[in-house]
């Protein structure tokens, strides 16, 4: 019973201790062993944030407070609605995309189970953590297993394009640090409820300081949810690493948009005095350019994986599209997208590694190749998950797409036409990489039967858990509009002083 | 003293920044080093500069913020491994891709094309 | 009293670090510089730590001699360092200068042979 | 509730003949039909109280925070609909029994049908706009899956591609209406709007919404300039087909236009665009009809033709018009149906389609020969049949037009143009194919199909015959209730009689046939003027076309991603730059309240020696060795500052890992080039990114002087205060590392440990090449490990572990900690590499380091578990001072664990990665193994 | 307490010999001219380091900068022997 | 018995010189006598396999007497070394001397080549690959006999002796 009320750091704990239980010999030898603590893990956690969101909608936000020293001194973990949709969100994703790398992807490479928890440690704690020198912390830590799982089996390409990742995050997190100098000698706190309190009342001399600091957390947070020009690194990043860690890096992105939301919607925003909202104006021609040139990218694709990724950065400039919109409306609609989004285009990842993995020398790309072993199955996981992104019915993308443009009427003329024809290019893109990939094929089924691959049932399970969810979510659209709802709310609350609760 | 330190600052994230602009990942790798050096001394500046005065107690009368301390302890942490990944990625793409370029490229090595000759010795 | 004798023990060690790092700076050839630093500047080290090990008996009235250790390092290390580095330049073949006595040893020396050359 | 089973049964009936397949084809039909017939049979039940001027309501929250509600209502016009679309549908699956053949996969096929179905019920049927949008686009998906069912052939896969596109494009454009129709209106339901006509058309937002709706309306119901998608649908299956082009799909977007009729038309806006583009698309189509020698390409433009004339209706300004329009909707509906039937009974029995082949087929199938005939001349508009009655509503319509201003006279002849057309085409059907000699060179003899292929399309020719002689009788009531849904208001007197004596659209219609006659009779002439123009392949235009946009992306995007880190950094540090400079630009003193403090020499010359040691590391960068030596200037230079400026902690990490950073690049330098080639950059290159370096430089060091200027306030007095009493040591930065901010040390940590592991990964199976020689081409010393380098090295390892425990236990209240402890003991053994190499250490150190890493974590984990023992938070610590006799008073802490375990996993992690890296070329390198 | 003019004046003498001695070590560092010499000058950098250090705690009148120059006294040792290992071997962990 | 004794505390006089090392480091107290025994006898008993050479000094005064020599000769060689930078470089004799040894034992050697380095501007440079010579470089050298037989006098002798090798 009392260890109900740790409950708020499971999600970090739980991944952290079996990331590290994984390297003791016991499991290190035994890659059965470890696959399977690792989905228990999974499944617990889904558990554990599942109750955290339902805590959350019961009792508002609550604090975990590190040591037992009070905020804004310890370090505090916040769980509220929108950090427990998150969980939920990678829990399910982690789940998937893990079942999927039991299928044998986990043996190209050494550590991937360790690796694996940390990098859900990393986003777990960087969606609970109320402190903005920790969240770079967690930051780090998904930063750090990504780059190793990105290179997870190795590969030309694969290193290559982890090159470019690696040294441009390095970069990256040197600003983050420049950044978090700046709002601690501006703000003399971390806390981002602190922060967000003091805003308003910052003396003249800071202000200007503040706002460099914001400015780059928040090209920081751009750089992670691929904001135009930050985003050259992510489509082959992510379409050439291995299938299962695209998969699960689909929330990468996300994270980016999530800090955004928690610094500089929550901290920065509407109730923050002269600090109010720097950021829209800056956001709004970059999300709007890096939406446009997504589909631009979306277009250009020669390969799924390629398509997938940059299906990724659309739905990224999407939502940068909804923070730079800056209501509450538009923000709700934003986290109901985002999940949808994250779901759909990590399904995208996973089947398009199914198909690499059946059809030969052609791999992923759109040309007329050899059929693939399992047609009918992988047609159908296709169809289901590219209707999702395109955002047709009755799939979530529907639901996400109309929310955002309803949310979004009061700017229509310029939100409108990239949002819609993104939905288009992603149609006109997808049927015709689905008619390339399931119907133009040479020479029949007559390939010699030793090179038939199919399809692991766990990769299958991975597939259906994730495809399963896109249906759901619109059956149950209603509840989970709430939830985000809620979320967006309290993203919009007043700050309150933390001093008087001390 | 202030305006000394901030221009130190400035001079290293002007080399480090310079070198992470090169095309050689060992020129890149050493200009994150160069720049999270500059970095740490950016953050530690946040609570401004004190001589004399470190956060012990009872070692002296006035204390220099600690937390700052703190938090360049674990930036300097965390840009250890980091550096460290980054240039054994440099060995591994070295080791990939032929050459240590940061885009892959093969690259004629013209003056020097005996050295890297060299290079290529036949292992063992 | 004291004052006099940290002083005086700050002055000393003071000028041996100067001499160490101006022979560094003067001397002609690699393999004299190495003289100067490995020697000089150790016991300039030395001269300042005892003052400061006397300074600290002065001001706090006890007696703390853990500087003790760091001339204890310095003293282990530094004729290593010197022969390493005595090593790579012989390995590197870097000139000595011309009026070296028995400079044609340098060959057999690189190579770890006996000065007849077996 | 009956409404809610209308479309919900017909969806469940998708899953039937999935599940039946397996029985045979009998049973598969006869499965099959019973959920449509069953759909019917519910709106038959509610036929009556329609009729009656009923409107039937069902709802149920669904989505509110979208405005989507689960919701279904059925008026005149929903029922005329439901109608159509189950009764022919019906007869298309009972046809396609036949039509299929036995490689087919029927289940399938069904199923697509039935899902087709059920979006245009859903459609017909949907109050809430959002749930229309839904099954407007579920439509677009199912005829996608219908028109590709033969998915090997080229032509059906990229027909279905083009109608998906083009019906999915409207799909958006409608979507945009409709939700700005809510924006105005307030609602989404369908009754609310129908109500709320003025208020829309009051709206600034009208152009816009009506421009996004006729866009979606037109794409679907393949009004010219939107129409080319439709023939090539066509490659679909001959029953999709036909139920394409009568009762589905292109009629979702004429029901479109009916619906929103009451709220959207009434504006010259509205009657201006929809007229032109409704007889420009009855020409057109008319037009390409007469030339297309593929039957079923005949048919297809006979659609866009007469769909074109719906459209003219509903844009002629009267409500007579808007009737005439229901109308031949049903009509069209009905001959359209039977003619792709009897179309793809020739195809089935001769195995052609082309009407170059087909000749004389009367003698070979006659009854078949005699429905199309009828359905052809309905189609024609003769007399006694039902397309003869619409027809002549819409020429009486065109008569008294204004919408064209002064050119309004156009209309009535132009529609007597198109109807010229139609007759001629018409003509062409039926005698090409059935008279015109022999049969040439085809695949099959042609004879008569099966007794129940037929069933259907004499069902659907008999219906053409009662509308066209007892119009009243037949479809009178149904057309008034549609009507009058249409309208939303009385209907005006009309009477649906045969003959309303002579009268200008009578003698319309005679132009139009003589004139048909004339035009076919004179094909020969028209065929070769025809034939002069070049084809257009819509299907190979839109190909084309989506290649060159594909092209014109490739281009755009290569010219933005060249590939090339330099720009993504250039990028990050310009926008960096940007983003920090721009507020710097608005600050007026940089200067702050706080008083600078003059430099002292030490500082000054540390200052120098800092800046030397950075200019020398970027001068030297490309000769490797040497630009390592030089940034080490810079790292002990920093530490140096870090103990001036009272960080005793932060010298001392910052020593150790520079130390470690050494042997971290050296040991990787062995493998690297050790040289940069020296036309790396170009001069210009240079300036730029020195340019910008600097640049980046001035705003970083700006902002650093005016923090540094500026007092704090900070939370900080809170750590010294209670370091002592709540933390229990007097290092105050220790015990934040420890306690306050234990967490973030946690992370760090797992960051250091997930790097060793990270490298770990990187260096199994990496081959690189071993250098026999340095740059210079001497080859290396033959002492692998020199002697005194050796000796002292052992007798160094005691002294440095003893060292490492003195920093750690001095923690808490001294600089020191289990971090820099952890460095010093690493660095000891790393040392002991160094001096004895790998092999002599592996005999004597034989410990994994990832497990040592793992010890670590688990104890720092578990120190701060330990709390929960005591139902306090993770990481809350405990300390507490003990007396011992002799010893004295000691303190005991928790955070000591915590730090023990920063000490293993710094000596695993920093191990793990120098080891590794130093074995890379032994036995003991790292492998791919993973049992 | 350590306050007398002799004292002073020492300690400033000797800081200023010191940090006239880190200045020729960097000197040297720049004019080499070979890459041994850059390494002992940098060696020597390290061990004129520590005599900084033990002068900045003098006149502070404080313990707290012993654990640095320690440090520097064992771990400037261990870079020197590294970098002249990679001077002879290349390959410094055998 | 020995054995027993050897593994408990394999290396007594390193135990003594950590002790002390230890108390050096730590103001003197009862406690810091017990921590410091107790890391005196554990840091031995894990580092144990990592000397190779297990030269044992038996000679206890002779090494105070060397180490005290040591001290006095390094002091001497500085002064002298310092003396010798400051006149003019043209006046410089540097030279080299092959110094034929007399003893192999690792650990002996290594101090004498420490020992050598030290003092009076000598530096050990290398040693040959046989062991029977050491390289030193002399920074100013004047007679090469009589710097030989100073160093077997001084320093080589007395090693042999406290290691009996
Ligand atoms: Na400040
Ligand atoms: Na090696």
């Amino acid at each position: 019973m009392s260890l109900l009320q740790h409950m708020v750091f499971f999600p970090v704990l739980i991944p952290l201790l079996m990331g590290t239980v994984l390297l003791l010999p016991f499991f290190h030898k035994y890659i059965r062993r470890q696959r399977v603590a690792v989905i228990i893990a999974n499944l617990l956690l889904l558990v554990v944030a599942v109750k955290l969101l339902a805590d959350s909608l019961q009792t508002g936000t609550t604090m975990y407070m590190m040591g037992d020293w009070q905020a804004p001194f310890g370090i505090a973990l916040v769980n509220d609605p929108l950090a427990s949709v998150m969980l939920v969100l990678s829990s399910v994703l982690g789940l998937a995309a893990h079942l999927y790398a039991c299928a044998g992807d986990d043996k190209r490479g050494m550590f991937f189970h360790p690796l694996f928890m940390f990098q859900m440690m990393g986003i777990n704690g960087a969606f609970l953590t109320g402190d903005v020198f920790n969240l770079f912390v967690f930051f780090e830590i998904l930063l750090m297993a990504s780059y190793a799982l990105i290179i997870h089996g190795g590969g030309k390409q694969r290193t290559q394009s982890a090159v470019h990742y690696v040294l441009l995050n390095l970069a990256g997190s040197s600003f983050f640090l420049i950044g978090l100098g700046i709002i601690y000698a501006a703000f003399g706190t971390l806390n981002l409820a602190d922060m967000a309190h003091k805003a308003a009342q910052l003396d003249e001399d800071n202000i200007q300081l503040a706002k460099s600091g914001a400015m780059l957390l928040l090209i920081v947070f751009g750089l992670k949810a691929a904001l135009l020009p930050l985003h050259f690194w992510l489509p082959r990043t992510y379409s050439y690493t291995a299938t299962p860690v695209a998969a699960l890096f689909a929330i990468m992105t996300k994270v980016g948009i999530y800090s955004i939301w928690r610094v500089h919607t929550a901290v920065f925003g509407n109730h923050a005095g002269d600090l109010a909202n720097i950021t829209p104006e800056w956001l709004w021609p970059l999300a709007w350019l890096t939406l446009v040139m997504a589909v631009v990218a979306v277009l250009a694709s020669q390969s799924l994986k390629m398509m997938a990724s940059n299906l990724i950065a659309v739905s990224a400039g999407t939502l940068l599209l909804a923070i730079a919109v800056n209501t509450e409306q538009a923000t709700a609609a934003a986290i109901y997208y985002l999940i949808h989004s994250t779901l759909a285009s990590a399904a995208l990842l996973l089947i398009a590694g199914l198909i690499t993995d059946q059809r030969g020398q052609a791999q992923d790309r759109l040309v007329k190749a050899r059929a693939v072993s399992q047609p009918a199955m992988l047609g159908i996981f296709f169809f289901i998950a590219a209707l999702a992104l395109i955002g047709m019915p009755p799939l979530s993308g529907f639901v996400g797409k109309v929310m955002l443009l309803q949310a979004t009427t009061a700017d229509a003329g310029w939100v409108w036409p990239p949002l819609l024809i993104s939905g288009l290019a992603a149609l006109v893109m997808l049927s015709r990489a689905g008619s390339t990939v399931f119907w133009r094929t040479s020479g029949g089924n007559s390939s010699n039967t030793a090179e038939k691959v199919r399809a692991h049932p766990l990769q299958v399970i991975a597939v259906l858990v994730l495809l399963l969810a896109l249906p759901l979510m619109v059956i149950f659209g209603g509840a989970l509009t709430e939830i985000t709802q809620r979320a967006a709310e309290i993203l919009y609350l007043a700050p309150q002083p933390l001093a008087e609760a001390l | 003293m202030e305006t000394i330190y901030a221009i130190c600052v400035g001079a290293m994230t002007t080399g480090g920044v310079f070198l992470v602009l090169r095309g050689y990942t060992f020129a890149v790798v050493l200009g994150l080093t160069l720049l999270s050096y500059a970095v740490n001394l950016f953050l530690f500046a946040s609570g401004n500069l004190k001589i004399d005065a470190a956060a012990i107690l009872g070692e002296s009368e006035s204390y220099a913020d600690p937390l700052p301390q703190a938090l360049v302890l674990t930036a300097i942490v965390i840009g250890f491994a980091m550096t460290a990944f980054a240039l054994i990625l440099a060995l591994r793409a070295r080791s990939d891709l032929g050459n240590d370029h940061v885009d892959g490229k093969t690259v004629i090595y013209d003056e020097l094309g005996q050295n890297s000759a060299n290079q290529r010795g036949e292992n063992q | 009293m004291s004052d006099y004798l940290i002083a005086t023990l700050l002055i000393i060690g003071g000028l041996f670090i100067f001499v160490g790092s101006f022979g560094l700076l003067k001397l002609p050839d690699f393999y004299t510089r190495l003289h100067a630093p490995t020697k000089a500047t150790t016991l300039g080290i030395g001269a300042v730590l005892m003052a400061s090990v006397a300074a600290t008996a002065a001001r706090d009235g006890s007696f703390s001699v853990h500087e003790i250790v760091i001339s204890l390092f310095l003293f282990i290390t530094a004729p290593v360092s010197a022969n390493m580095l005595a090593k790579a330049a012989l390995h590197k073949k870097v000139p000595m200068r011309e009026n070296t006595r028995n400079r044609e040893l340098q060959k057999v020396m690189a190579e770890q042979k006996a000065p007849d050359g077996q | 509730m009956t409404l809610f089973w209308i479309p919900v049964l017909a969806l469940l009936g998708t899953l039937v003949p999935l599940l039946t397949y397996r029985f045979g084809r009998r049973t598969t039909l006869a499965t099959t039909v019973i959920a449509p017939a069953a759909s019917l049979f519910l709106v038959l039940s509610l036929l009556p109280d329609v009729y009656a001027g009923q409107v039937f309501m069902w709802q149920h929250e669904w989505i509110p925070a979208a405005g989507l509600t689960l919701s279904f209502q059925m008026d005149g016009l929903g029922l005329l609909f439901c109608l159509l679309i189950l009764g022919i549908g019906l007869l298309v699956i009972l046809y396609a029994r036949y039509y299929l053949s036995e490689k087919d996969h029927m289940g399938r096929f069904y199923a697509y049908l039935i899902l087709f179905m059920t979006a245009m019920l859903g459609i017909v049927l949907s109050d809430n706009l959002l749930q229309l949008w839904f099954f407007w686009e579920l439509t677009s998906i199912s005829s996608f899956l219908l028109i590709s069912f033969w998915s090997h052939k080229t032509e059906a896969r990229k027909g279905a591609r083009m109608a998906l596109t083009i019906t999915g494009a409207g799909g958006l454009a409608l979507l945009a209406a409709f939700i700005l129709m809510a924006e105005v209106t307030g609602t989404y339901s369908l009754r609310e709007i129908l109500a709320s006509g003025d208020m829309l058309r009051d709206s600034s937002l009208y152009p816009a919404i009506i421009a996004l709706f006729l866009l979606g309306a037109f794409t679907k119901s393949a009004q010219f300039p939107f129409h080319f998608w439709l023939p090539h649908a066509m490659a679909a299956p001959t029953p999709v087909s036909a139920y394409l082009h009568s009762a589905t799909m292109v009629k979702a977007g004429v029901f479109m236009l009916a619906r929103f009729y009451p709220v959207l038309s009434g504006t010259d806006l509205w009657f201006t665009v929809v007229s032109i583009v409704g007889l420009s698309t009855l020409l057109l189509g008319a037009y390409t009809a007469l030339f297309k020698h593929d039957l079923k390409g005949l048919l297809a433009y006979s659609t866009i033709s007469h769909l074109g004339l719906i459209t003219l209706l509903f844009g002629l300004d009267t409500r007579m018009a808007a009737i005439a329009a229901v109308f031949h909707i049903i009509n069209h509906a009905v001959f359209k149906a039977s003619l792709f039937m009897a179309a793809g009974i020739i195809d089935h029995e001769s195995g052609s389609r082309d009407m170059r082949q087909l000749n004389g087929l009367w003698k070979y199938m006659p009854y078949t020969a005699t429905l199309a005939m009828v359905a052809a001349a309905s189609m024609a508009g003769v007399p006694l049949l039902n397309g003869f009655l619409s027809k002549e509503m819409l020429f009486a319509e065109t008569l008294h037009q204004t919408t064209l201003g002064s050119l309004s006279w156009l209309i009535p002849v132009l529609a007597t143009v198109g109807g010229a057309l139609a007759v001629a085409y018409s003509l062409r059907f039926i005698h090409d194919v059935f008279f015109n000699g022999e049969p040439i060179n085809l695949p099959k003899t042609p004879h008569e199909p099966p007794r129940y292929m037929r069933v259907p399309v004499e069902v659907l020719v008999v219906i053409c015959l009662l509308v066209g002689v007892v119009p009243n009788f037949a479809v009178g009531d149904l057309l008034n209730t549609a009507a009058g849904a249409v309208l939303q208001a009385p209907l005006p007197e009309f009477s649906l009689a045969v003959w309303h004596g002579f009268n200008i659209p009578l003698l319309m219609s005679l132009l139009a046939v003589a004139g048909g006659a004339v035009l076919y009779l004179n094909r020969r002439h028209l065929f070769g003027l025809q034939g002069q123009f070049a084809d257009i392949d819509a299907k190979y235009e839109f190909e084309r076309s989506v290649q060159w946009v594909t092209r014109k992306a490739v281009a755009v995007q290569a010219l933005f991603d060249n590939g090339k880190l330099q720009r993504y950094v250039i990028m990050l540090v310009l926008l960096a730059l940007a983003g920090a400079g721009w507020p710097l630009i608005q600050l007026a003193d940089v200067n702050g309240s706080v008083e600078p403090t003059k430099a002292d020499m030490p500082m000054v010359a540390g200052a120098i020696i800092l800046v030397i040691g950075t200019v020398l590391t970027v001068l030297y960068s490309h000769l490797r060795l040497l630009a390592l030596i030089m940034i080490s200037i810079v790292g002990l230079m920093v530490a140096i500052a870090f103990a001036y400026f009272s960080a005793p902690d932060l010298a001392l990490t910052q020593l150790s890992v520079e130390v470690a950073t050494i042997i971290l690049f050296l040991l990787a330098l062995y493998y690297l080039p050790q040289r940069t080639p020296l036309k790396e950059s170009s001069i210009q290159r240079i300036v730029r990114d020195f340019g910008i370096a600097s640049a980046v430089g001035a705003v970083v060091g700006t902002l650093c002087y005016a923090m540094l200027t500026r007092p704090l306030d900070s939370i900080s007095g809170f750590f010294l205060e209670n370091s002592k009493t709540g933390g229990g040591g007097t290092n105050v930065v220790n015990v934040i590392l420890v306690d306050f901010r234990g967490f973030d040390t946690m992370g760090e940590i797992t960051v250091l440990g997930i790097a060793a592991l990270g490298i770990y990964k990187l260096l199994a199976g990496m081959r690189l090449y071993l250098p026999a020689a340095d740059h210079e081409g001497q080859a290396w010393s033959k002492d692998k490990n020199p002697l005194m380098l050796a000796v002292v090295s052992q007798s160094l390892l005691p002294l440095a572990l003893l060292v490492s425990a003195y920093i750690f236990l001095r923690g808490h209240n001294m600089p020191g900690g289990g971090f820099i402890a952890g460095l010093i003991t690493a660095i000891a053994l790393v040392q002991q590499y160094v001096a004895h190499g790998s092999s002599w250490m592996k005999a004597r150190l034989n410990l994994p380091y990832h497990v040592l890493i793992a010890v670590g974590l688990l104890l720092s984990i578990g120190a701060g578990l330990g709390s929960w023992l005591f139902g306090r938070p993770f990481l809350t610590t405990w300390f507490d001072y003990f007396y011992l006799p002799l010893i004295g008073k000691f303190e005991l802490a928790s955070a000591l664990v915590f730090d023990l375990g920063v000490y293993f996993t710094v000596i695993g992690a920093t191990l793990l990665i120098l080891a590794n890296l130093g074995q890379l070329n032994s036995a003991e390198r790292p492998r791919i193994g993973v049992r | 307490m350590l306050s007398s003019i002799v004292l002073q004046g020492a300690m400033m003498i000797t800081t200023a010999l010191v940090v006239l001695a880190l200045l020729m070590n960097v000197w040297r560092m720049i004019i080499g001219p070979t890459v041994t010499d850059r390494i002992l000058a940098l060696d020597t950098l390290y061990i004129n380091s520590i005599a900084l250090i033990i002068m900045l705690g003098l006149y502070n009148g404080s313990a707290l900068y012993f654990e640095g120059a320690l440090l520097i006294a064992m771990l400037g040792f261990v870079s020197t022997a590294a970098l002249c290992k990679y001077m002879l071997r290349g390959d410094i962990i055998e | 018995m020995a054995k027993v004794f050897n593994k408990l505390l394999p290396m007594p006089m390193h135990s003594l010189m950590l002790l002390i090392v230890w108390l050096l480091l730590n103001d003197f107290s009862v406690g810091h006598l017990v921590l410091g025994s107790f890391l005196a006898w554990l840091i031995p008993v894990l580092t144990f396999p990592y000397v190779d050479d297990q030269s044992k000094a038996r000679k206890p005064v002779k090494i105070v007497v060397y180490f005290l020599r040591l001290v006095r000769d390094i002091i001497q060689s500085n002064i002298e070394v310092a003396l010798r930078v400051m006149y003019p470089n043209r006046t410089l004799q540097p030279g080299i001397v092959a110094y034929p040894l007399s003893m192999k034992a690792e650990f002996p050697l290594t101090v004498l080549a420490s020992s050598v380095s030290l003092t009076p501007g000598t530096v050990s440079v290398e040693f040959s690959d046989d062991r029977r010579w050491l390289y030193i470089h002399v920074l100013h050298l004047q007679d090469e006999q009589k710097l030989i037989s100073e160093i077997r006098q001084r320093y080589e002798k007395p090693l042999r002796e406290i290691f009996s090798c």
